[in-house]
């Protein structure tokens, strides 16, 4: 299967000299959702601004459905309009003084008529749940809002794929939950979602494959149920394994818990768990996890 | 546009350096002034001379090749009163100096004159002009920010010219030339910097 | 920003700025004083030299600084060089002169002598150092106050600029010239409202850790080694000695 | 026993009319380790800005070691002196050029000789980790590392309470992990430190108190260990109990752990399963965990 985008052998230095990518490669299947896990430094954003053209690599290509990107003019905005990249920092990507005119700057840009922005405008924001501040001025808006106003700024242009810089960082835990739903929503309607952080518990529980950087490096690119039975795979890339792991393991070795699967998240093992103690129904519920 | 460190002679040096410091010993003044009143006038004035430099550092989109440009003095300028840009403006051109080589210590002097004490000045005094004659905000700003800029960079060719006049034409002939010499940059660049700036304005008035 | 970035790097970084400053000055009043051409050039080839074999700032990265300078040279020198053929009836046409050439020659020299001095100093000492040596001078203090905050805000802005023009480009902000005006001004504008909220949050950290009104630091402290010192002024004084000797033409 | 510091029945509004703290009750223990929880624009902030003086309540009273705080300039300059703040974001917090420069403002403002300020930013540099970065200039450094100067800035003045408003945040967990340790290596020497956090997980785990602020009330205050047993208390006040706890109280019920004490993170909970297999030593290992 031709994955929707493709990183090739990309290497790259910043203008200062220092590594961003060392021969990198990535690939994401159309319609998965992927967790991008690294420490600070490790180059994820580096990576995310690649995968929309904002950094060209030195070595090495970007492919879009197995077509090579040219980085000229025509060829960066197709690109752009199918990528779209959601940053960390709200206040860092929003400069309009009102939720609207923000949101509408994407598509504009694209050259489209009126009535067709004000569309897919309404749209985004009802996507994201904002269509009654649809008027209202950016800089009253909470910080989780701001965030969905970023999100919708980027659903506006319809890309095929969306990449979010740390979306959960700053967020509570109600708003964090939000965000997932807004996410596997975009999912089912056949978006593809590359999500950077650096919680291993978060990735786990929602991704459906996990890529993890290092030094610039991609280290590893994996299915999380594949992942989530090797705790030595995360510790030879420099990540704890998710906490549901080491608990499952012990859980099993003890004799609570079936071996496989394992629950994705703490929340799933509890259920599990609490399953358990229903005798009669305990090994469907079991595998239904 | 900054005249280059060393290339004005000793005594035009010296003459455009007095002829600044009143200005900006009276700029400062006037902010110690304010900060009195407004202690927290202090940290505005600091973080408005670095997006200041900021912008003055920019390149604009239309015109290639153009190293810099006066965008924050004459926005400054509207925004903060023209005796609080010579601090202001000095840092930038201090600063322009020192950490992107464009213009110089013993130039700073001149380039102050033209660009923290005459653009300004000319930018501020049009837009009052402007709104007494009724015109709209936006030429008003416009005309300002353009006016102020041109104003700039005429002062710099007379400066240039006073220091090197012509040998047959004289400090007028030579005024012609590098006014027409720099018109080819710094016409384009003063339209552009009049529709920003008009762009910014109204941009501002929605927040 | 090349010439920060090449400052910081610089091996010269920890000789007090008081002694570059020293040395770089005596080299402005040399260049000053230089009355030919010859020696002027001379100048700025020695200051040049100083700085890339002994201070040892990449000769690339030096080149490309000078790049801005010259551009300016280039342009001032060839409108110097023009003038008019004086008709019966005004001016008859335009016309190179060369006997203009002395002139401009010492203008270009001299202007050369006192740029590469210059460089010699912000290429081996940041501006936070040139700061220090300014609270040493006694610059007032509210000059003072203004060039520290607006030297730390303006890599806090340079990097809002930057991320903020990246998530523009990002949702093709600056595809064509109509956008890229639009876009930049739009984010001037958004930058420019911010700036009374950093300005108020920047004064609640500071009455946070009790501002007294004055943005006071410690002075940076090199090792003064009062060797460095006399070295600047011998070598200063060897150079405005030489020029007065009538040079080394 | 009094406390180090109380605000009682503190009321403040904003110039623009929100309210920003109602009627709110905060005392915290000398040597104590306190977390502040809360949902975005609960008042968190606000609360901290009147521990050190920068707000002054409208009504209610901030009383220092039972002393009624003055907010006049002796007042706040004691005051400020013995209360660090540290805020979020560093860019809006350093404005000096070198990390030395700017960590030694606060000793600088307080009047010390020059001498006893260099010891004391040199000291402050060393408990951060930062003395090899003296003479960096602050626009070189990680977002870790500039929220260590900020840390360090305040330390240089000796506060008694060390207030910090989400210094977790955008930190990875490594870098998280230092300055717990951190933190705690500051507690050790008597420093009484006030976190806010909204992650429950961190402040069942880390802290002695926990308070929980919302809508500009504290809500609640209370010690961790009465906490972990009452699930219900944290939903009261609109928060998601900490994982650990629901996890605890499902192997409690099927016969696998004692109900007392509920271990406070889920680490520690595995580690007293892990002990359990071992029946010679179970009962002690329970207890000590």
């Amino acid at each position: 299967m031709i994955p929707l985008i493709e990183l090739r052998g990309a290497s790259y230095r910043y203008p200062d000299g220092s590594h961003g990518l060392r021969d990198c490669h990535l690939a994401l299947r159309p319609g998965s959702r992927n967790a991008l896990l690294g420490a600070n430094g490790a180059g994820k954003t580096t990576l995310m601004q690649h995968l929309n053209g904002l950094l060209q690599p030195e070595t090495g290509v970007l492919r879009w459905k197995g077509e090579t990107v040219v980085h000229n003019r025509a060829g960066l905005r197709a690109l752009r309009q199918q990528v779209g990249l959601v940053f960390q920092n709200p206040d860092r990507q929003l400069f309009s003084a009102h939720v609207e005119e923000d949101v509408s700057f994407g598509p504009l840009n694209l050259g489209l008529p009126e009535t067709e922005v004000r569309n897919r405008v309404a749209q985004a924001l009802r996507a994201v749940g904002l269509q009654d501040h649809a008027r209202a001025p950016v800089h009253h808006l909470s910080f989780g809002q701001k965030k969905r106003v970023c999100l919708a700024g980027v659903l506006a242009m319809r890309p095929q794929l969306l990449v979010l810089d740390e979306p959960m960082a700053g967020l509570d835990l109600p708003m964090q939950q939000d965000l997932q739903r807004l996410l596997d929503a975009l999912v089912a309607e056949g978006v593809t979602v590359l999500v950077s952080t650096h919680d291993p518990d978060f990735a786990a529980d929602w991704a459906d494959e996990i890529h993890v950087m290092a030094q610039g490096r991609c280290q590893l690119s994996q299915p999380v149920a594949a992942l989530l039975t090797q705790p030595s795979a995360w510790q030879a890339v420099g990540q704890t394994p998710p906490q549901v792991m080491a608990l499952h393991a012990e859980l099993v070795r003890q004799g609570l818990l079936a071996a496989v699967p394992v629950p994705r998240s703490i929340e799933r093992l509890l259920a599990v768990l609490r399953a358990r103690t229903l005798p009669a129904s305990q090994e469907s519920v079991i595998h239904d996890a | 546009m900054h005249i280059m460190e060393g290339f004005l002679p000793f005594k035009h040096a010296l003459a455009w350096t007095v002829a600044s410091a009143p200005f900006l010993a009276w700029g400062l003044a006037s902010a110690g002034r304010r900060l009195r009143a407004h202690p927290d006038h202090r940290m505005l004035l600091g973080v408005s001379a670095a997006f200041a430099f900021l912008l003055s550092a920019l390149k604009l989109p239309s015109v290639t090749g153009s190293c810099s440009h006066p965008t924050g003095v004459g926005l400054g300028a509207l925004l903060f009163g023209p005796a609080a840009m010579v601090p202001v403006g000095f840092v930038v051109l201090l600063f322009q100096a020192l950490l992107l080589a464009h213009g110089g210590l013993t130039t700073l002097g001149a380039n102050v004159f033209s660009m923290a004490i005459v653009g300004p000045f000319v930018a501020y005094g049009v837009f009052r002009l402007a709104c007494l004659l009724g015109l709209g905000r936006s030429p008003a700003v416009f005309l300002a920010a353009c006016l102020g800029d041109l104003a700039t960079y005429v002062t710099t060719s007379l400066q240039l010219a006073l220091a090197f006049p012509d040998p047959v034409g004289g400090v007028l002939l030579s005024f012609e030339k590098f006014a027409g010499i720099f018109a080819l940059t710094q016409l384009p660049l003063a339209i552009t910097e009049g529709l920003l700036t008009v762009l910014v304005v109204n941009a501002m008035a929605q927040f | 920003m090349t010439l920060e970035r090449l400052a910081y790097a610089s091996p010269w970084r920890r000789i007090a700025p008081s002694a570059k400053a020293l040395f770089c000055a005596c080299a402005m009043a040399a260049a000053w004083l230089t009355a030919t051409p010859l020696g002027a050039c001379a100048l700025a080839l020695l200051l040049a030299a100083i700085t890339v074999a002994v201070a040892r700032t990449p000769w690339r990265d030096y080149l490309r600084v000078l790049r801005a300078p010259l551009g300016f040279l280039a342009l001032s020198c060839l409108t110097m060089l023009v003038t008019i053929t004086p008709g019966d009836h005004g001016p008859a046409g335009w016309r190179l002169a060369p006997e203009l050439l002395p002139p401009v020659m010492m203008t270009v020299t001299r202007a050369a002598a006192l740029c590469t001095a210059l460089l010699l100093l912000v290429l081996t000492t940041p501006l936070g150092d040139l700061l220090g040596l300014l609270r040493r001078l006694r610059v007032p203090a509210l000059l003072l106050d203004l060039m520290a905050l607006a030297y730390r805000m303006q890599a806090v802005l340079g990097e809002a600029w930057s991320d903020g023009t990246t998530a523009q480009r990002a949702r093709l902000g600056y595809v064509g010239r109509r956008q890229a005006l639009r876009s930049m001004a739009a984010l001037i504008s958004c930058m420019a409202v911010q700036v009374w909220a950093r300005a108020s949050a920047l004064q609640a950290a500071a009455d946070a850790r009790n501002d007294t009104g004055e943005l006071r630091f410690l002075t940076p402290q090199f090792d003064r080694s009062p060797r460095h010192h006399l070295m600047a002024a011998l070598a200063g004084v060897m150079l405005v000695a030489t020029v007065l000797a009538g040079g080394p033409a």
